[in-house]
């Protein structure tokens, strides 16, 4: 669905990405880890199209989508849910899910796609009238993920859902992103709750310092010595 | 290099500036020494908007009204008292300032001291607004500051003006200024004072937190800002002789603001340069609406070429440099070695080419 | 002060009021979009009075042709100005834009004069726009009724642009998260481009009001009200419609009520209106229709 | 050198660009009356003041040090004038203005002149023709803080009317860039005055002749120099009828000279419309120069400032100008009056 | 002696009640966290102790002194440091600006003779200069001290907030979400840190974390806010079999993850 391909990205002086590869098959969840300021956000965004490459090449479903803009690559189904939320605050809970369908026309999609967010987070439509900078942090990272929904991604990148949650809310995310790849959303997830994020993954990729340094099935990582010592704390 | 050696260096360029103040002055005709009067002037007032705007983050649009305040108090307290009857036609000047006559350094230095004065009394309660708030706060100020000079012609002279006022204004007073200006901003913000400016810049609830007192380094900052304002306010009047209130009107704040942001918000080298830079373009801009003649072909003058000119000539400096000319980058001897370096490393190369 | 004399007043504050209102209305949009305080939007505003001049003498249009077309010519200028002189620096500093802005305003108030000339100009007030109705002692020009009903219809227009389309939410999101809002694949410079034009439009219907109740043209005229429609959306908290009218109401009225309850100070009706301005700031930092977004630490 | 340099400093630019565009009518039309002196050929060097008093300065700073002018003509508005004056004072460069009628340009400068009469003059004219011609005693004063002519002026107005036994029933400010003066015509209309007394910039004065008649005042209007404009006619129409205004000429006044006639219609030739009072003045005042120049028989700044100095006569377009010593022209005004959509001549005030 | 106490404070905004007859004592040299689900008035409770809030009902004292209402940087003069939930540094400041910046409540020399770099100035910023060099080798950032702040990665930022903190030498720490960002393995590392500059710098350490490793390790006490109510309070063990915590807070396997 998606292959990176010998990725480079520099900020200024910089040298955040040298020379990232890395392939998301449909239908999966692939994670990537790594120490802070390791690259894995960078990585993201530039999927995305927000941060510019210098170097290295995009495919999507097989085409090359350099030339897209955010914009263009949004409406192919590339989505992201943001690091920090990035919610709307002084929107609703309803006009920040409105955003997330924004490119769409079918109003009974659309409506359909609504009635499904509200059924993964209730709490959301109990609070749909209500500005969302007022939510709590979790109910927030549940509108970030319920508003990227809405726009009926095919590849949902996620950078870090869990941060700042409470545990049980933490749960809670890592079951419902098992169901929305259950309901054939390829997932590119990354995260710094490494336990979590490699139960579920199909496979990983472990970055360091803008390089690939490991990679494997997640289950394999998790009971990898190295990756436990560096990332798993023993 | 050591400090030791830095501050001789140091030492040594104000002795040649100081060098090249007196060549000025002595062998510069009149209208070069003006520009390069205004230039000087402009770079106090810059730097002194650099303190409050580009180091403390203080978005203050109130320059114009300090520098009103400087010059209408060095003006008054420098005309002789028969000027003063002479001027005041409307109105007689009240006393005592009808009889005062007082020299020009302590005019300069109670006319920045009234601003900075007026800027505790400001300061104090609009410094708790934020951002465009307050810039638009700080600006009404101002244009208050102006509309009471219009209005209380037994002290101003209202629209009508000083006149008559002794032109002690000269280099080495501008110079100087400019000079102490950079000196004590310098000093300031590279000191633990400048610090805490520059974490309220950053982040006031962060500032806060560890423990910088919000309104009394605001104040400070806005208060020695103002100062400087008032000093090149007083500066001005006495270069131009006559002042009236259209003078302080909120486009002279602007000007200011360009230059602050031309040269770079929050350089210090940059508001000097962009100082001297924004007075000599307007200056020498002139001759494109003068018209010329290429040969038998003569263009004649078209008025108002010369501001379309600079604006488009501001849009480009803008958009091409959106940091501004300097962005924070500020001199050192160490980059200026540098600097020269490379400048040595090129030249044998290119010669060898010859 | 007598009951009619008092009632002119409002009627002269309401109608005062009325075209700042217009102005800042515009002023406040292009403000929420971009954190931009667009000095040159004065300056448009007088463009917008030069193209139904010339308009009417040159092409000579009949009156209401030459003002429908000024104010999509005026829109044009807006969206173009933004496009030049505002989208390149997307990601420069603040301040940058708002120099940009005064370099945009010094060029075409410059260019004013180049173009138009330094003369003021008269402006040709149809017939139905110069007809006085006087009801008892108090007499309002038609042209005074016309502006209050229209910068009345115009709020309630952009209240729904803004908060009941798609373009609108789009605007809202955007002048919160620019990043975010790409991310929810808004097309960002179509919807700013379009934030200017209507902005740029209501300049345009405020300048043609103006010009018909003030029929005198000339390149500067923009500065005062751009000033005043400023202070306007700032009192009723920049970014904010509804709070824009609100301002543009409260400084016609006490403007006109200063002089009218205290001639004698008439000559300190410009720092009232400061005056006013700060202390309303003093009380309600971010307007007074301004939503208190303190930051949550 | 085979040209003479006379340096202009006007506001081609800035809030008073409409005075410089004036005036620059009439010295243009004048050079081309008069291209040369002294067989030399004239070359009007012009800068632009930016109707700041910075840039005012710094022009004439530099048509004295880059352009070397022997003489400088400008500029509009007295607010502009002085500091350009205190250069050239200090320059010892001769210096004519062709309209500041403000008392502080030419005090306590050797080098200053100028063309037109001063405030007072012209203030107190008014105000004796509103009392004893008109019979007016009841005055009201609409008056611009931010402008030296308007406070002056009005001022002068007042002391006089106030001596010969009139009332100022309501003294009224406003500002620059002020465009809306119902709230002050409400006021006035209120004080039951006979008279407004508006000397502002004909633009203004021409929004508050409209706004006056709309909200119903019935008495007269009256201001000085500045409303003499056909511009204020084209602006107001049919409110500006009645408008009364003293000014330095008319074609229809009877001393009018072969000059005056051909000065009008080859203004109307080159320009497509009426004169107005500040082209007359730069006009003259060209004329006025290069007459002096003449005189001295040199470009030599003294001779020329000697020359200038003892004007006696001199008969310009707008009437006969002799220079007293304090550089101030003595000269009649003219009271003007507005019918049928055109100034008319009334009376003329002799000094 | 007490360091601090808050006597059933209360905040509220609007209608809303974040933080409900908040009750705590703290006693000088001990780690005490404070959990609670998204929401439920943590962070409210670090702003009101620290001057960002005043609370809207009863007081709360420092050292025995009444310290509420008091703005945040007397707050922070009398001893009391904090970092935030989302970091708030000084990005573009450098590093060792950054930490230097917390000395300065401790300057004594005046504005002139700081202008003027009068001997007693000067002496001082070099002892502030020293003590921040100090701190930052501490941290192991020292070899960043000449670099922007905001150019850090996450973590290390995390440190430096705490550095700074430290550099206005805080009688009392508060953290907020420290180890939020970061991997297991640094959370473990952040663990030894806070222990290592309790015992150094002798400070009191009040925390808010959502990571319950890092919790349960590090607090010798723990409270649970709940809806801005206080539902717990006691060791570690303690919370952590608490029914009603696990089932607002922890759900029930989270521990043992
Ligand atoms: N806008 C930027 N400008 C300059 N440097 C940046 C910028 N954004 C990121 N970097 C740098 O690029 C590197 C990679 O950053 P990135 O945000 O991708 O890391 P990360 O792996 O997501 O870390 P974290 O776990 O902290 O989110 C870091 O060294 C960071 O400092
Ligand atoms: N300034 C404020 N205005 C209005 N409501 C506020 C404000 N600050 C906090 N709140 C509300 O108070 C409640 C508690 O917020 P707080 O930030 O203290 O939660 P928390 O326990 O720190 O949550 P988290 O773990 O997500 O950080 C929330 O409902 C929040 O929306
Ligand atoms: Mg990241
Ligand atoms: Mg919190």
């Amino acid at each position: 669905m998606l292959r990176v391909e010998n990725l480079h990205v520099h900020y200024g002086g910089i040298h955040a990405l040298k020379g990232i590869s890395l392939e998301v098959p449909e239908g999966k969840i692939i994670t990537l880890i790594g120490a802070n300021g390791a690259g894995k956000s960078t990585t993201l965004r530039t999927i995305c199209g927000l941060v510019e490459k210098s170097d290295g090449k995009i495919f999507y479903r097989e085409r090359d989508i350099s030339s897209l803009d955010t914009r263009e690559r949004t409406m192919e189904g590339l989505v992201m849910v943001p690091e920090g939320r990035r919610i709307f605050p002084n929107l609703t809970v309803y006009e920040n899910l409105q955003l997330g369908s924004f490119m769409r026309t079918d109003e009974a999609g659309i409506n359909k796609d609504l009635q499904w967010v509200y059924e993964l987070f209730p709490i959301l439509e109990e609070r749909r009238e209500q500005k969302a900078g007022t939510l709590s942090g979790g109910e927030q990272q549940m509108l970030a993920v319920g508003r990227a929904l809405m726009s009926r991604p095919k590849l949902l990148l996620m950078d870090e859902p869990s941060l700042g949650l409470a545990p049980l809310l933490v749960k809670e995310i890592f079951e419902i992103i098992e169901e929305i790849k259950n309901q054939g959303t390829t997932i590119l997830l990354i995260e710094q709750n490494a336990y979590a994020a490699l139960n579920i993954a199909d496979y990983a990729y472990v970055l360091e310092t803008g390089k690939i340094s490991m990679k494997g099935p997640g289950r394999d990582l998790l009971n990898n010595d190295e990756v436990r010592k560096a990332y798993l704390g023993g | 290099m050591t400090r030791k050696k830095e501050q001789l260096l140091s030492f040594v360029a104000l002795i040649v500036l100081a060098i090249l103040t007196y060549l000025a002055q002595n062998y510069l005709d009149n209208y070069k020494l003006r520009i390069l009067n205004l230039g000087a002037i402009y770079a106090t007032l810059g730097v002194s908007l650099n303190l409050i705007f580009g180091f403390t983050g203080q978005f203050s649009l109130g320059h114009a009204g300090f520098m009103a305040i400087g010059a209408y108090t060095t003006a008054l307290l420098i005309m002789p008292p028969m000027y003063k009857e002479m001027t005041f036609i409307i109105e007689p000047l009240i006393w005592p300032l009808n009889v005062l006559q007082l020299p020009f350094i302590v005019a300069l230095l109670l006319g920045g001291l009234f601003a900075a004065i007026l800027a505790i009394l400001i300061g104090l309660p609009v410094l708790r607004l934020k951002g465009d708030y307050l810039g638009i706060a700080t600006l009404g100020f101002a244009e208050i500051v102006r509309v009471i000079a219009n209005n209380i012609p037994q002290v101003t002279n209202g629209a009508l003006g000083l006149k008559g006022i002794p032109q002690y204004t000269n280099l080495w007073w501008t110079m100087g200024f400019a000079v102490l200006t950079v000196f004590i901003v310098k000093r300031l913000i590279s000191s633990s004072y400048g610090r805490a400016l520059m974490a309220i810049r950053e982040n006031e609830i962060a500032a806060e937190a560890i423990g910088v007192n919000l309104t009394y380094h605001k104040v400070m900052s806005f208060t020695i800002s103002a100062f400087f304002a008032g000093i090149g306010g007083g500066l001005l009047a006495s270069l131009l002789t006559t002042i009236d209130p259209r003078a302080f009107m909120f486009i002279m704040t602007f000007n200011v603001l360009i230059v602050v942001v031309i040269g770079g918000l929050g350089s210090i080298t940059g508001t000097v340069i962009a100082a001297f830079l924004f007075n000599f373009c307007l200056e020498y801009l002139r001759p494109i609406e003068e018209g010329f003649s290429l040969g038998p072909l003569s263009i004649p003058e078209v008025p108002g070429l010369r501001m379309v000119t600079f604006s488009l000539l501001l849009l480009v400096v803008i958009l091409f440099k959106q940091n501004g000319l300097m962005g924070e980058i500020e001199f050192t001897w160490k980059g200026f070695f540098r600097f020269l370096s490379r400048f040595k490393a090129n030249r044998p190369m290119k010669g060898e080419g010859m | 002060m007598s009951l009619s004399i008092f009632l002119q007043n409002i009627a002269n504050g309401l109608s005062l009021g009325s075209l700042y209102a217009l102005i800042a209305i515009g002023y406040t949009m292009v403000y929420g979009i971009l954190r931009l305080i667009n000095f040159a939007h004065g300056d448009i505003f007088m463009l917008s009075t030069y193209f139904v001049f010339y308009g009417i003498l040159i092409f000579s249009l009949p009156w209401w042709l030459s003002f429908i077309i000024a104010i999509i010519l005026t829109a044009f200028t807006g969206m173009l100005t933004e496009r030049i002189a505002y989208r390149p620096l997307r990601k420069a500093p603040k301040i940058s834009l708002l120099i940009s802005a005064i370099g945009v305003s010094f060029f075409l108030e410059n260019a004013g004069v180049v173009v138009f000339s330094g003369i003021p100009k008269s402006f040709a007030r149809p017939e139905l726009f110069d007809t006085m109705l006087i009801f008892k002692d108090i007499r309002i020009s038609t042209i005074n009724i016309v502006s209050f009903i229209i910068s009345i219809i115009f709020l309630m227009a952009l209240l729904y642009i803004v908060y009941k389309t798609k373009t609108g939410l789009a605007m809202r999101a955007i002048s919160v998260d620019v990043e975010t809002s790409k991310l929810m694949a808004i097309d960002v410079n179509k919807t700013i481009s379009i934030t200017f034009g209507i902005g740029s439009a209501l300049a345009a219907v405020g300048g043609v009001l103006w010009a018909l109740k003030y029929p005198q043209i000339f390149p500067f005229m923009g500065i005062i009200p751009g000033l005043k429609a400023f202070i306007a959306a700032v009192v009723g908290g920049i970014g904010n419609i509804p709070g824009a009218m609100l301002g543009g109401f409260i400084l016609g009225l006490t403007e006109i009520m200063l002089v009218g309850f205290m001639p004698e100070l008439s000559g300190y009706r410009d720092a009232f209106a400061f005056l006013i301005l700060i202390l309303i700031l003093l009380f309600k930092p971010d307007g007074l229709l301004g939503k208190n977004v303190q930051e949550k630490v | 050198e085979d040209v003479i340099k006379i340096g202009v400093f006007e506001p081609m630019t800035g809030p008073f660009a409409v005075g410089g565009e004036l005036s620059m009518m009439g010295y243009k039309l004048a050079q081309e009356h008069n291209p040369t002196v002294l067989g030399k050929k004239v070359e009007l060097i012009v800068v632009d003041n930016k109707s700041d008093k910075v840039e005012a300065a710094n022009a004439v700073e530099r048509l004295i040090n880059n352009h070397k002018v022997v003489a400088i003509l400008g500029s509009y508005s007295s607010g502009l004038s002085i500091p350009g004056g205190e250069v050239a004072d200090k320059a010892g460069i001769p210096m004519l203005t062709a309209t500041a009628t403000n008392p502080l340009v030419t005090m306590g400068k050797d080098y200053v002149f100028r063309a037109c009469f001063i405030d007072p003059f012209q203030g107190s004219a008014v105000a004796k023709y509103a009392y004893n011609n008109l019979g007016l005693r009841k005055a009201a004063l609409l008056v611009d803080v931010a402008q030296d002519y308007s406070v002056g002026l009005a001022n002068f107005f007042k002391k006089t009317f106030e001596k010969l036994g009139g009332e100022i029933v309501t003294n009224l400010k406003y500002q620059t860039g002020d465009q809306d003066f119902s709230a002050q015509m409400t006021e006035i209309i209120n004080s039951g005055a006979e008279v407004l007394f508006f000397p502002g910039y004909f633009g203004d004065v021409a929004l508050i002749a409209i706004q006056g008649r709309e909200l119903g005042f019935k008495g007269a209007y009256m201001g000085g120099d500045t409303l003499d404009n056909p511009k204020l006619l084209e602006i107001a129409k049919e409110h500006a009828e009645g408008v009364v205004a003293t000014s330095f000429y008319h074609p229809e006044a009877p001393a009018t000279t072969e000059i005056s006639i051909n000065f009008v219609k080859s203004f109307k030739e080159k320009y497509g419309e009426n004169p107005n009072a500040v082209s007359v003045m730069t006009y003259d005042a060209y004329n006025l120069l290069l007459d002096a120049i003449e005189r001295a028989g040199s470009t030599d700044p003294n001779a020329i400032r000697d020359a200038l100095a003892a004007t006696e006569g001199f008969v310009g377009a707008a009437g006969t100008i002799t220079i007293d010593e304090n550089g101030d022209a003595i000269r009649p005004a003219v009271v003007l009056k507005v019918k049928d959509g055109a100034f008319h001549y009334e009376a003329t005030i002799n000094p | 002696m007490t360091l601090l106490k808050a006597d059933n404070i209360t905040m509220r905004f609007g209608g809303l009640t974040a933080v409900d007859s908040f009750k705590i004592e703290i006693e000088p040299g001990e780690i005490v966290g404070l959990i609670g689900p998204n929401g439920a008035g943590k962070t409210t409770v670090f702003n009101m102790i620290t001057g960002i809030y005043t609370p809207t009902e009863n007081r709360i004292y420092f050292q025995e002194e009444d310290i509420t209402g008091l703005k945040p940087d007397r707050i922070a003069k009398m001893g009391i440091a904090r970092t935030f939930q989302n970091i708030r540094l000084l990005d573009n400041l450098s590093v060792l600006d950054n930490v230097m910046i917390g000395t300065h409540l401790h300057l004594k020399s005046n504005l002139f003779s700081a202008i003027f770099r009068l001997p007693g100035y000067v002496k001082e910023e070099n002892e502030l200069y020293e003590k921040s060099r100090q701190l930052l080798k501490k941290v192991e950032l020292d070899e960043y001290a000449g670099e922007k702040a905001g150019s850090l990665p996450y973590g290390k930022q995390r440190k430096l907030e705490i550095a700074r903190a430290l550099a206005t030498e805080p009688r009392l720490l508060l953290l907020d979400e420290p180890a939020a960002g970061m991997n297991p393995q640094e959370s473990k590392e952040l663990v030894d840190f806070i222990r290592q500059i309790r015992d150094e710098f002798e400070v009191t350490v009040f925390l808010i974390e959502h990571d319950m490793k890092v919790v349960m390790e590090i607090c010798e006490r723990i409270l649970v806010l709940d809806y801005g109510v206080t539902i717990a309070e006691g060791k570690p063990e303690e919370i952590k079999n608490n029914p009603e915590v696990i089932k607002a807070y922890l759900g029930v396997d989270v521990v043992n993850a």
